[in-house]
């Protein structure tokens, strides 16, 4: 009956060295690394440069988020949210007023469902054009495709500042809908930045989608299979490159992504490039989304009137609620008992469990794959360790 | 002193200065770089005769110095391989450990 | 599938597990399912390879503390007071808690189902509390197991590689227990919230300050 | 026998001397490649131009890479400790020096009936090429042979046993 | 006039000899044709770290370094300054001797070869008969220099840069020679004054330059990947690669011997790109017989600044390879065509001129061009690939 | 062809090179102390408190509830409650702020202070150029640092600003008409003693 | 004395400015960063060298990996106890004069992590801080705004006499105390000698007190 | 003393250490005179992305390295070869131009074989 063989769970063993062959070189890779992307470090065995053992070492931003969350109101955990993915602080609010909403049972109202879908998709754009920037960074591009991510990514953050006050910690949603209602002229400036988010779309590909560097480095490169990525429990663009097709959007539909036609790309063999291209295909279908929710995106209230957000005291109980982040699967499991502070407040963040088969990924590579197989999993610091 | 024999002496004293190195380290690869110096010092005296001979439009010296930097090279390349294989087995390039491997 | 319906299934292919729907009383009604530890790896590779469930996605590991807690109820009981039947409010203590426990949020990838919600409790609160691994069925586990016993000290038998994962090594503590104590390293705060001054004033009068 | 005669010699008995004894492997490396440019630039002195060249061409960039990289391989970058004992050391020395002395005799009993005095000799890079095609093609297919002879056995040797098999 | 001012300094080195005493005209001869070249050269490495940031910064949107002095240009000055009042640390366990000498060393070398490198009409500072052979001689130094840098600071990085760094210069070091080789058949000389002198003359209006050859063409782009490899620009960045060992070989390197090191590279990337320029692009001489009454070192610096406004270009766009890439390309494709290279100046030179030689061996080198390329994707077959959806 | 998507690349970026010469678009750089990007309306930074008229400390309109404090995520407001009243802007007696401080080397700008103040007082500022290089005395604000005019407010977020100064002109003029009608009262009823005027219930 | 400078520089060369102003110069208009970014605040610092607000302008762009080639070390983000050490010892391996500037409030004081059992209260605890920036995350500009500070603050530094700058005096430390991890907390939790934070006056606080001082 | 080739190069040479050795004396005055060097052990301890080092960097390295530069050496020493082939080239028949090319072609042999190999084969 099981379809898993014990070997694709196993770590598998890397190549075989002879151990007296040569010494291996021991090196810390991070906490201070140009490409860590944060705090983060691997113990790495180098035997030359290849990889035979690879340790991650976590909690260099151990923020004890979920301890503090335990001492907060639930509406003062919000702002904390932000602070997990610092990167889609908007999705990290949908996550978590998400599971409140599970927990308590509340309705949002439809515009408030369509500005999240709005800024959700368009946190999912700026997150993957970050992240192929950071991606290429570590590949050793001096700078440039960064540098029009980021000239991308700004413009979406003035969209996110003229709608929520602040480009990166957004503090947007609530239980019951969202914190403010788009101001005038808002929308029509969300069009025209999406209207010009293909032309930087087909920029960076022509600088680098078939950059034969590119694809000599990234190819081939940190493959993971169906079953190990399942297995693993990856989700996101990782899993969806390995070809598994999970995309919450679509399997729980939660929110209003029912209303919306959009596919999910699949990558074939799990590998750098395939995670790099998922990313870049995904922002096209973000597009999609986003077009068609610009289009339909009725007026009316944004926040339940029934939900008192200052004083929020749900029934005792307990919720898992869960959205498609862009790095995956970003869980919230709250449990109540019926005081004004969670009981018990966990975040599933999806960078962390992408790291699971980091090591499977990086055994028997080269130093410099290490560094852009890390890449392709995008993690967050901020909410790997909490 | 004639300017040949300054050459010549120079090459006497760097063929001992080579040979000292050869008996007195035990070390594979110094004794191997004393060898080495015992061959330069013999192209010096190639060059040397070949610059203050009787013929040196005959280019002989030249050329043999430079095969003998090709052969010093080769031989370089080959006997650094044998101290590196001797390595793996006996885990030292001390000649004496190399030679307590006889046995 | 519903919970009731998978419980009666797996009673009927692991015999001898002791299964406990825990309800939740929540909007969520998100139900889970207590395993008693002895039968919970035979239980979980069950749930992951039963054809009719196939919980091939682990999705969410975690732990919770329940530090042993009495919970007074009040009960109007009629009583003979002096020989009178009175209204008297009777305080019945019950005690919960007094133990840790680790929650696995399991789906389906294959089917689309989920969540099936396990929990397993330990014995008591002590430093020493043993519950099998689920990470040989599911590897996503690995760093969730290792992160529940960094901060909630739960060994889990049977991890690979248990060591603490976000805490320094040499860090005895288990600070996601409700009952850990914040080390003392106030110095000054500008805001001195009442809390703050208090310690406040025991670091100065300690190290003789104003 | 000029003034830079004397420099370029001192510059590469320093070297060598040193090379043969330092403690430090990579420093007896590098010390050789100072002596071994010492006679290259002798070489030039001479007037060989291309063979100073080619000496600091193989010299300086392939042998003494090699040789560090031979160092890196057999984990000697460390000083050593266990020198020889004295006495093996003094032998050693004697012998070379009693080398060096009779031929420092020979030398300067030799130097009259040596040739003493020639005009500088013009040798060109073009001369040096029509001689090797002319006179010493053999020597130089020869020479092939024994370059890819040592490439393969060299690198037979080299490769781990585990590596050979890759 | 036009001969004058290209002559110029020439002349002006000649008038100012009258006036030394004969005992000191050598030495003072060497010092006033030395001089120029150290002084030129560093002003170019200042000029090139600004123009570098600048054009990186316009090719990625944004100005670059524009405070510090006009336009920013004052800003090497800044950086020197900084540099030269930094503490110099050297780490306990290093090597105090080596981690001194690396960068000199470094430094020495990358002008050294300066010498043969005619950088006017008549205005070299040696024309040595074996200037190419002396060229690459004294570059090898380098490579020990980067080993001597990366050993020394002993820390795991740099010597792992260094390793990297020495595979990768002495992996391209072949294929630079080789891709020479092709013009010394062509000019019967290793002395760049000669090759140079032969690239100066015009049919017509067209000069001989040895890059309007098919072997010179692809000579000269063998030799300018290798240039670049050799001197450690993107996309062969690799012994520096930041996000992977940090700084390569020079990370523990701190003030003024660390701006030696960046200063070293860069002069060794201006040489080698000078010898391009003197084998394959004619040096001074100019592109069109007309256009030489622009002196002869405006057309040498102006081709210099064109190529390293290439280098530039190039870092601005390209991802860095990886360690076994650089050396599979250096070892199979480009070892080879160098060779297949040589093999076709060798046709060249025995067929007839005329169009049926052009024919051939640009036949040659393309077919070799493709079968190598193809042996290279083999160990690594990569594609653009095409994505399915999920319904 | 080997080398294909390099040369796009290559284009790629020579476009960018160019365009900067030409196109504004292809030069994002807003050249900081100099120029300054368009005040956004909902850009927030650190808390600051309105007062209305000239008077800062006569104006506040923070009547000490101590809200803010208690909601504020990281607990960086530190307020002590007057003990006596002093008369708001619509004459109301009050009590005021003895002590508002917020160390906004802690505060998130969150705004949830905004959010849940019932009286408008406590508003997000837009200034951020703030470093200091004395952390403690440069980095507590005090009331008096906090305080800022309605119409500093009004000129920084202009459409909230005008919809609160809406509201409260409105909830003045009910107050007004209350005043109104209990003076009337009082009148009316000279010898009952006056009514103290109603307590406001804090609405969310 | 910052517009004059360069104006002065500008018109006749650098021989025209005294060694004090040349050295403030060189070093204010070339401070690198060293390549380090600790949380959210990190990616304000990578967006602040971005094409919108390029902090290459001032010729700080060159971010350097190593902290032997940095002169500034920009704290961007939470420092938990857990890497206290290593970032104390990155500073102390960077060479003098080196400055830090305290980004976010997390740095500063915590900021909203402050509560938490793995946060540092501030960096100041071990490293002195030149400039801090309030603000969570600061905007890019206000980074700028710190950095521009900074080069003031470099710009005023006497060369020589007492009040010269720490790395110019022998008798100060130019590297400090690196934490240990201990069993509950880190040891020791502050250097003495490099935070010195004013005492709480306990008589008075609390109490009423007129804002207005 | 005559107008010797080499002296240019000499005189480059000392520049060259000049412009070496002259600002780090420069520099080494300034800390003298100003700047004052501080070395501490945590200071001057080799640097590890902010880690204490563990174990030596000096170890034993992959062979792999050393192939290369087998390799290298003797095509470095095939150049040598070359070179006054190809200064000399313009005078030969073309059977002489075959025997150099027999000459590369051994090896060419010995590349062939080493790829085959995969020697040449980083990793
Ligand atoms: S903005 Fe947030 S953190 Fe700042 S004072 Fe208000 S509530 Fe507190
Ligand atoms: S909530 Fe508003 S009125 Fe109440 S104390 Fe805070 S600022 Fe003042
Ligand atoms: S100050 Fe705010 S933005 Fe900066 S690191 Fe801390 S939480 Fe993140």
């Amino acid at each position: 009956m099981s379809v898993l063989t014990e070997s694709t769970i196993a770590l598998s063993s890397g190549p075989v060295t002879d151990p007296g062959a040569s010494q291996l070189l021991e090196v810390s890779m991070g906490p201070q690394h140009p490409s860590t992307h944060g705090v983060f470090r691997m113990d790495v065995s180098l035997d030359g440069e290849q990889v035979v053992k690879l340790k991650p070492v976590f909690g260099y931003l151990h923020r004890n988020h979920e301890k503090i969350a335990e001492n907060e109101s639930y509406l003062g955990c919000m702002p904390y949210t932000d602070r997990l993915d610092y990167i889609c602080s908007i999705t990290n609010n949908w996550a978590y007023a998400l599971a409140v909403e599970t927990l308590a049972g509340i309705k949002v109202p439809e515009r408030a469902e369509y500005l999240r879908v709005i800024t959700g998709e368009l946190t999912r754009l700026q997150n993957h054009a970050s992240l192929v920037g950071f991606l290429m960074q570590d590949m050793g591009a001096s700078g440039t495709p960064l540098m029009y991510a980021f000239r991308e990514r700004e413009k979406i953050l003035d969209l996110f500042e003229a709608l929520t006050g602040a480009r990166m910690m957004c503090n947007y949603m609530r239980f019951g809908g969202c914190r403010v209602d788009a101001p005038a002229g808002w929308l029509q400036q969300a069009q025209k930045v999406i209207d010009a988010f293909p032309k930087f779309l087909d920029e960076f590909e022509s600088l680098l989608r078939t950059n034969e560097i590119l694809m000599a480095r990234t190819q081939g490169v940190g493959r993971v299979s169906k079953e190990l990525a399942i297995n693993a429990g990856l989700t996101g663009p990782m899993a969806r490159a390995s070809g598994v097709n999970y995309d919450l959007r679509k399997v729980d539909s939660y929110g209003i992504y029912d209303r919306f036609s959009f596919r999910v790309p699949l990558g074939e063999f799990g590998d750098v490039y395939d995670r790099y291209m998922i990313r870049l295909l995904e922002m096209r279908e973000s597009l999609e989304i986003l077009k068609q929710a610009m289009r339909e995106i009725p007026a009316g209230p944004i926040m339940d009137p029934g939900t008192k957000i200052r004083g929020f005291r749900p029934k005792a109980g307990e919720a898992y609620g869960r959205i498609e982040a862009p790095k995956g699967e970003l869980g919230f499991y709250l449990i109540s008992d019926g005081t004004g502070n969670p009981y018990r407040f966990r975040v599933r963040p999806p960078s962390l469990i992408n790291l699971t088969v980091l090591e499977d990924m990086c055994l028997g590579r080269n130093v410099a794959d290490i560094v852009i197989i890390l890449g392709s999993v995008d993690i967050v610091l901020g909410e790997v360790d909490r | 002193m004639s300017p040949l024999s300054g050459y010549l002496l120079l090459s006497a004293l760097l063929f001992s200065i080579g040979l000292a190195g050869a008996l007195t380290r035990r070390n594979a690869i110094l004794v191997l770089i004393g060898i080495e110096l015992m061959l330069n010092a013999a192209n010096l005296n190639f060059i040397a005769f070949w610059r203050y001979g009787p013929n040196p439009a005959a280019l002989t010296g030249v050329m043999f110095t430079i095969f003998s930097i090709s052969v010093a090279a080769a031989e370089a390349a080959v006997g650094l391989s044998i101290i590196l294989a001797v390595y793996r087995h006996s885990k030292s390039i001390n000649l004496d450990a190399m030679n307590s491997m006889k046995g | 599938m519903n919970l009731e319906a998978i419980k009666s299934e797996i009673e009927a292919n692991v015999p001898g597990c002791r299964l406990e729907i825990i309800p939740n009383t929540s909007p969520s009604a998100q139900h889970s399912l207590l395993v008693d530890s002895a039968h919970a790896f035979t239980v979980a590779s069950f749930l992951r390879d039963g054809a009719s469930v196939r919980l091939d996605y682990c999705s969410n590991v975690t732990g919770i503390d329940w530090p042993l807690k009495e919970i007074s109820t009040k009960t109007k009981v009629k009583k003979l007071v002096d020989g009178v039947e009175k209204d008297v409010d009777e305080i019945v203590k019950t005690q919960t808690g007094g133990y840790l426990e680790a929650v696995y949020h399991l789906y389906s990838m294959e089917q689309r189902q989920g969540p099936v919600i396990l929990r397993m409790r330990t014995e008591d609160r002590t430093d020493r509390v043993h519950l099998p691994s689920l990470t040989p069925l599911w590897r996503s586990a690995d760093f969730q197991e290792r992160e529940a016993f960094d901060l909630f000290g739960i060994i889990f038998d049977g991890h690979p590689d248990l060591r603490r994962l976000l805490m320094w090594e040499g860090f005895v503590d288990h600070p996601m227990r409700r009952d850990y104590v914040d080390p003392d390293d106030y110095e000054y705060e500008p805001t001195a919230h009442d809390e703050v001054l208090k310690r406040a004033k025991e670091h100065q009068a300690a190290e003789g300050g104003l | 026998m000029t003034i830079s005669f004397f420099i370029i010699a001192a510059i590469t008995i320093v070297g060598t001397a040193a090379a043969m004894s330092l403690k430090n492997l990579v420093h007896c490396v590098l010390s050789l490649t100072l002596g071994l440019v010492g006679l290259a630039l002798l070489f030039l002195l001479l007037g060989a131009q291309f063979v100073g060249f080619t000496q600091i061409l193989v010299y300086v960039g392939a042998v003494a890479i090699l040789a560090v990289f031979a160092i890196m391989m057999t984990r000697s970058a460390e000083p050593m400790t266990n020198l020889p004992p004295a006495s093996f050391r003094l032998s050693g020395v004697l012998i070379a020096a009693t080398v060096f002395a009779v031929l420092a005799w020979a030398i300067s009993s030799a130097t009259r009936s040596l040739p003493s005095q020639s005009s500088q000799p013009e040798v060109s890079v073009n001369q040096i090429g029509v001689a090797l095609m002319h006179q010493f093609v053999l020597p130089l297919e020869v020479i092939g042979v024994l370059l890819t002879a040592a490439l393969v056995g060299a690198a037979i040797l080299a490769m781990d046993e585990t590596g050979a098999s890759r | 006039m036009p001969e004058i001012i290209d002559q110029i300094f020439v002349l002006l080195k000649h008038w100012l000899m009258g006036y030394v005493p004969s005992l000191l005209k050598p030495v003072v001869s060497a010092i006033l044709s030395v001089v120029p070249v150290l002084l030129a050269f560093p002003l170019l490495f200042a000029i090139t770290t600004v123009l570098e940031r600048k054009g990186l910064g316009r090719m990625q949107n944004r100005y670059g370094p524009n405070r510090v002095g006009p336009f920013g240009f004052l800003q090497p000055m800044a950086d020197g300054i900084k540099s030269l009042t930094k503490e110099d640390i050297i780490p306990r366990t290093a090597d105090h001797l080596v981690h001194l000498l690396a960068p000199v060393v470094i430094v020495i070398a990358s002008f050294l070869v300066y010498a043969v490198l005619p950088i006017g009409r008549n205005m070299v500072i040696a024309n040595l008969n074996a200037g190419v052979l002396f060229f690459f001689a004294v570059g090898s130094m380098v490579e020990l220099s980067v080993f001597m840098a990366g050993w020394s600071s002993r820390s795991k990085y740099s010597l792992l840069g260094a390793m990297r760094a020495i595979a990768q210069m002495i992996s391209y070091e072949i294929p630079l020679v080789l891709a020479s080789i092709v013009v010394i058949m062509a000019a019967g000389s290793l002395s760049t004054v000669t090759i140079v002198n032969l690239q100066a003359t015009y049919t017509g209006i067209f000069p001989h330059w040895y890059v309007f050859t098919p072997w010179g063409l692809t000579g000269f782009i063998i030799f300018m990947i290798a240039a670049t490899a050799e001197s450690n620009r993107c996309p062969f960045d690799l012994p520096e690669g930041e996000s992977e060992i940090i700084a390569g070989y020079y990370i523990e390197y701190s003030g003024f011997k660390f701006a030696l090191f960046f200063l070293g590279e860069y002069l060794g990337m201006f040489a080698t790109s000078a010898m391009a320029i003197t084998l394959f692009l004619g040096g001074w001489a100019a592109p069109f017989s007309f256009l030489t009454w622009i002196p002869s070192y405006v057309w040498f610096f102006a081709k210099l600044l064109a190529l390293i406004c290439a280098f530039i270009w190039i870092r601005g766009t390209l991802p860095r390879l990886r360690m076994d890439q650089l050396m599979n390309f250096a070892w199979k494709f480009m070892l080879p065509l160098s060779l297949i290279n040589i093999f076709a100046a060798g046709v060249w030179h025995y067929m007839p001129a005329g169009a049926s030689r052009w024919l051939v061996v640009t036949l040659v080198i393309a077919v070799a061009c493709v079968l190598l390329s193809r042996g290279l994707r083999r160990n690594q077959w990569f594609h653009v690939r095409t994505y399915r959806f999920a319904s | 062809m080997l080398g294909q998507g390099i040369l796009k690349g290559l284009a790629e970026t020579a476009r960018n090179f160019f365009g900067s010469y030409i196109n504004k678009d292809r030069l994002t750089t807003v050249q900081f102390p100099e120029e300054r990007l368009p005040q956004i309306e909902a850009t927030r930074d650190f808390p600051f408190l309105v007062y209305d008229g000239t008077d800062w400390d006569q104006g506040m309109r923070c009547v000490s509830c101590q809200i803010c404090e208690k909601e504020c995520p990281p607990k960086c407001i530190y307020i002590v409650k007057s003990a006596d009243k002093k008369p708001d802007a619509t004459g109301k007696p009050q009590f005021y702020p003895a002590r508002f401080d917020i160390d906004i080397s802690v505060c998130m700008s969150c705004q949830i202070c905004v959010e849940v103040c019932p009286f408008d007082a406590i508003k997000m500022d837009v200034d951020f150029e703030l470093s200091t290089t004395d952390r403690f005395g440069g980095l507590l604000l005090n009331k008096q640092q906090l305080a800022k005019s309605n119409e500093y407010y009004n000129k920084i977020h202009p459409t909230e600003a005008a919809a609160v100064d809406a509201a409260l002109a409105d909830e003045r003029a009910k107050a007004d008409a209350k005043l109104r009608q209990a003076a009337e009262a009082k009148a009316a009823a000279a010898a009952a003693p006056p009514t103290p005027p109603a307590e406001k219930t804090v609405v969310q | 004395m910052d517009e004059q400078l360069k104006s002065e520089l500008r018109r006749q060369g650098v021989v025209a400015t005294s060694l004090q102003e040349l050295y403030n110069w060189g070093r204010k208009s070339s401070l690198w960063p060293l390549n380090f970014g600790l949380a959210c605040c990190a990616i304000e610092m990578i967006a602040t060298t971005m094409a919108r607000y390029d902090l290459a302008r001032f010729g700080a762009e060159v971010f350097r990996p190593s902290p032997r080639q940095a002169d500034l070390m920009i704290v961007a983000g939470t420092v938990t106890k857990k890497m206290a050490p290593q970032v104390v010892r990155l500073y102390n391996q960077m060479p003098e004069p080196k400055y830090v500037i305290s980004m976010g409030a997390c740095a500063i004081s915590g900021g909203p992590f402050k509560q938490g059992y793995n946060v540092l209260k501030g960096i100041d605890r071990y490293i002195p801080v030149d400039v801090y920036i309030p603000g969570c995350p600061p905007r890019p500009e206000a980074l700028i705004d710190a950095f521009l500070m900074l080069q003031k603050k470099i710009d005023e530094q006497y060369l020589t006499g007492p009040t010269r700058p720490r790395h110019l005096n022998a008798d100060m430390p130019s590297e400090f105390i690196v934490p240990e991890f201990g069993e509950h907390d880190l040891v020791p939790t502050q250097n003495r000698d490099v935070w010195q934070v004013p005492l709480v006056n306990i008589s008075n606080a609390g109490k009423n007190e007129s804002g207005s001082d | 003393m005559t107008n010797h080739p080499y002296l240019p190069i000499l005189v480059l040479l000392i520049g060259g250490a000049g412009f070496a050795i002259g600002p780090l004396a420069l520099a080494w005055i300034w800390a003298k005179k100003f700047s004052p060097q501080k070395s501490g052990p945590s200071k001057n301890a080799v640097y590890e992305c902010g880690l204490e080092s563990k174990g030596d960097a000096w170890i034993k390295f992959k062979p792999g390295y050393y192939l290369y530069a087998i390799i290298f050496l003797i095509f470095d020493v095939e150049a040598v070869f070359l070179l006054p082939f190809a200064v000399a080239f313009g005078g030969f028949t073309p059977t002489q131009a075959i025997d150099m090319l027999v000459f590369l072609l051994l090896l060419v042999a010995g590349l062939v074989w080493a790829c085959q190999k995969k020697i040449l084969s980083w990793i």
